[in-house]
């Protein structure tokens, strides 16, 4: 069992045009910065690509997005992005925004095996247009079905070569649920370590779910908003 | 009439001792700033952190530490991090006890539109719709009116929904308001604001008798 | 907020008879024994308790049954428990035996605010009797409904005054889904730390879940089937 | 004709590197001894263990750590616990290779009967319900006859069911078996057993040329 690959190409190798991906990151925070450039250098095309948000203009998947590599978002935030709203605007790009815990919960069913779930979120509003509504108790709830994705492009803080993996702070976000639910489930990671170095009571995801890992090596880590507290 | 500061502190009158509260985005991040002294409330972030602490010292900011409004942020003693469905999953379940959020538009029956302005670049609406649907208790923290100094309490929302009949009180520069079956009800005015004042600012029906008493702060 | 009691009988105080419980553990393994001590000593009776195994004739839940203060159980396995297979033929006893990962995703369900969920364990065996099933792609699952629990009594290796915990090897098995799915949660840790001693990027239990925590001393944690490699 | 030892090597033949394997209570715990030098299997645990290893040395039982027979075990390095949510998760999502477990009965659509004889003290499904109904490739390793010499290779099982069609080979002291649309089908022979034996001791349907080789190991 090898799941050790030297670089986000190679561990991309066989990622084809019009290939459903999900990506991890809340915002820039804990995104698959080295999967998203090597996907930018592959050149595939017609992606679907299911991630929280769609990166800024000049990182993240706003990168795909200038390639025009995307065909459709489906997010709960898309945040300021121009070329988005260029391409949303003029038909280049296909978008479907749904609820922030309807798009975890939705992976989390992939991972977990359940084929769909019930959410209160988005009943009564346009979201639930179209989609099975259930009473449970006094509630009102929407049947959700789960995410197919071919892969998922996850970053983990630490791995090891059984594709165990550790996150740090909230660069934890989607980045567990994702790497569950993929088809095929490549991390990138900060740190690769022999097994046994992680701690198995603190393994966020377990390398059941992982199939490729590789390093990745200077992170950009690029921070949206810096907000501080001035020193006194 | 409140200031944006004077909203957020009648706000945090709401909160109790033992309280896990998410506060959403502007005037609404302000309402930590007013937690009484020696009341513990644990602030819940979305992005996978209960715990929430102040902005970092200059120089120190952690990228991969952020909030729900992507802003860097820091931990207290006893915080901890968990996935997106965790998150969502404590809030479905009713978990935290309070929820602050912006508003465009909230109708008298507790309905609130916050996401989407039809003709204008969408942005989504992030956690909104999961946070409305499932907190125990919702308070809007909005301006009385909009831009064109038309009302925001209206009869029924004009703008996309993000949530049905959750909202159980909303506060505005002219007061705090809370829903009976007619509508909304006036419950404090804001100092120095007349009950006429507020009624020819709200479209929506509102039961308002003068003798409301003006808000006042612990 | 104060979460902490001296003890299980001061943190079980209005703890009734004819409530539903859940008690984590598997076998005997990270069983709340303290908590089930104190319901032994407190006496309440017609309990429904939701665990994954009845214990043992004289520990565990089987205290509780020798007690006679069980009504009905809710398991998946009740294995070898002589007192327990009296009652249940002679009908004092009400037994619910349901697939295991039913009862742990039944948990986790309640606990993430899900009403029902949808698997396919038992399809097409006696389990389904009455139940709801649907298709979804070219599999058919059984709609299983979240847990409804007064209590959730469960035992964690630490946790913090704030109600955080971490558990301990396998004997974490259902004690994080049931601490996240019972109306009120009281957990007995081994070790009660302040808060920031565990670290915030491997805490399994947020204390939002929890609502009172104890420390227990003197854990028995008998083991039930001791098996060894002699040493040549 | 095959012992316990015998099953447990011939169904190790199904190992793959790299593979997640669930081994249930009985014969299939013996396949964690034959799994090839230098292969990489994991072993699940439903419990809530990846990556199990063998029984601890005497005296360094842990009761924290045990396995779903709740015998004391231990760990190898890269193990990982989880809870039972995420381990039937697992499960569920198709990623455990393959499922070894006993059976009283397997029809020759391969539905399992494994937990229950009416009249009988019952003493629940534990995992089994859900491991049939959602591993990829799932081996029953039995007796071919019950203790009063009747097959448990049967048209239909007349014990109540653990899963319905799910069973993709079966592993008996006389040979190995898979499934057609007919029936059973003999695929190998154990060593020194003739086909009319195998024949005459199998109820349901089963397809058996004579010309199936004998069960060799690597």
């Amino acid at each position: 069992m090898n799941k050790v690959f030297t670089d986000a190409l190679s561990a991309l190798h066989d990622l084809q045009d019009g290939t459903t991906l999900m990506l991890g990151g809340f915002g820039l925070c804990g995104i698959p910065e080295h999967c998203i450039s090597a996907l930018v250098q592959k050149g595939v095309r017609n992606l679907t690509c299911i991630s929280n948000n769609a990166g800024v203009d000049d990182f993240g998947l706003g990168l795909l997005l200038q390639n025009h590599q995307i065909r459709k978002m489906i997010a709960s935030y898309v945040g300021e992005n121009a070329e988005f709203e260029r391409q949303l605007l003029s038909g280049e790009l296909e978008v479907e925004l749904i609820p922030q815990g309807t798009l975890a919960t939705r992976c989390l069913a992939a991972g977990y095996g359940m084929p769909a779930i019930y959410t209160p979120a988005g009943y009564g509003t346009e979201v639930a247009e179209g989609k099975e509504t259930r009473v449970f108790g006094d509630k009102t709830y929407l049947l959700e079905t789960a995410f197919e994705a071919d892969y998922a492009l996850v970053k983990a803080w630490k791995g090891d070569r059984l594709g165990n993996l550790v996150f740090r702070a909230t660069s934890r976000n989607f980045n567990p649920l994702m790497a569950m639910a993929g088809k095929i489930t490549i991390a990138e990671v900060e740190e690769l370590v022999e097994p046994g170095d992680l701690d198995p009571d603190h393994i966020h995801v377990p390398g059941i779910y992982v199939h490729r890992i590789f390093v990745g090596t200077n992170y950009e880590k690029r921070i949206e908003q810096r907000t501080v507290r001035a020193r006194s | 009439m409140l200031d944006k500061n004077g909203i957020a502190r009648t706000i945090a009158r709401e909160l109790r001792d033992g309280y896990y509260v998410n506060l959403g985005i502007g005037i609404p991040t302000l309402v930590a700033n007013f937690i009484p002294e020696g009341m513990d409330v644990q602030l819940q972030s979305e992005n996978g952190l209960l715990g929430m602490g102040p902005f970092p010292w200059e120089g120190e900011e952690d990228p991969d530490l952020i909030n729900a409004g992507k802003q860097t942020i820091t931990t207290l003693p006893g915080s901890v991090f968990f996935d997106s469905a965790m998150s969502f999953g404590m809030i479905r379940a009713g978990k935290v006890d309070l929820t602050v959020l912006g508003a465009m538009e909230v109708s008298q029956n507790g309905d609130i539109a916050n996401w989407k302005i039809p003709g204008k670049m969408v942005k989504g609406m992030g956690g909104a719709m999961d946070l409305v649907a499932s907190a125990r208790h919702i308070v809007v923290a909005m301006q009385h009116v909009n831009k064109a100094g038309e009302s925001k309490l209206l009869p029924a929302c004009t703008l996309p929904l993000t949530g049905l009949a959750c909202v159980q009180k909303v506060v505005t520069e002219l007061g705090v308001f809370g829903f009976d079956p007619q509508g909304f009800v006036l419950l404090e005015r804001a100092p120095g604001v007349g009950v006429e004042h507020i009624k020819s600012h709200t479209l929506g029906f509102l039961t308002a008798h003068g003798s409301e008493p003006e808000i006042t702060w612990p």
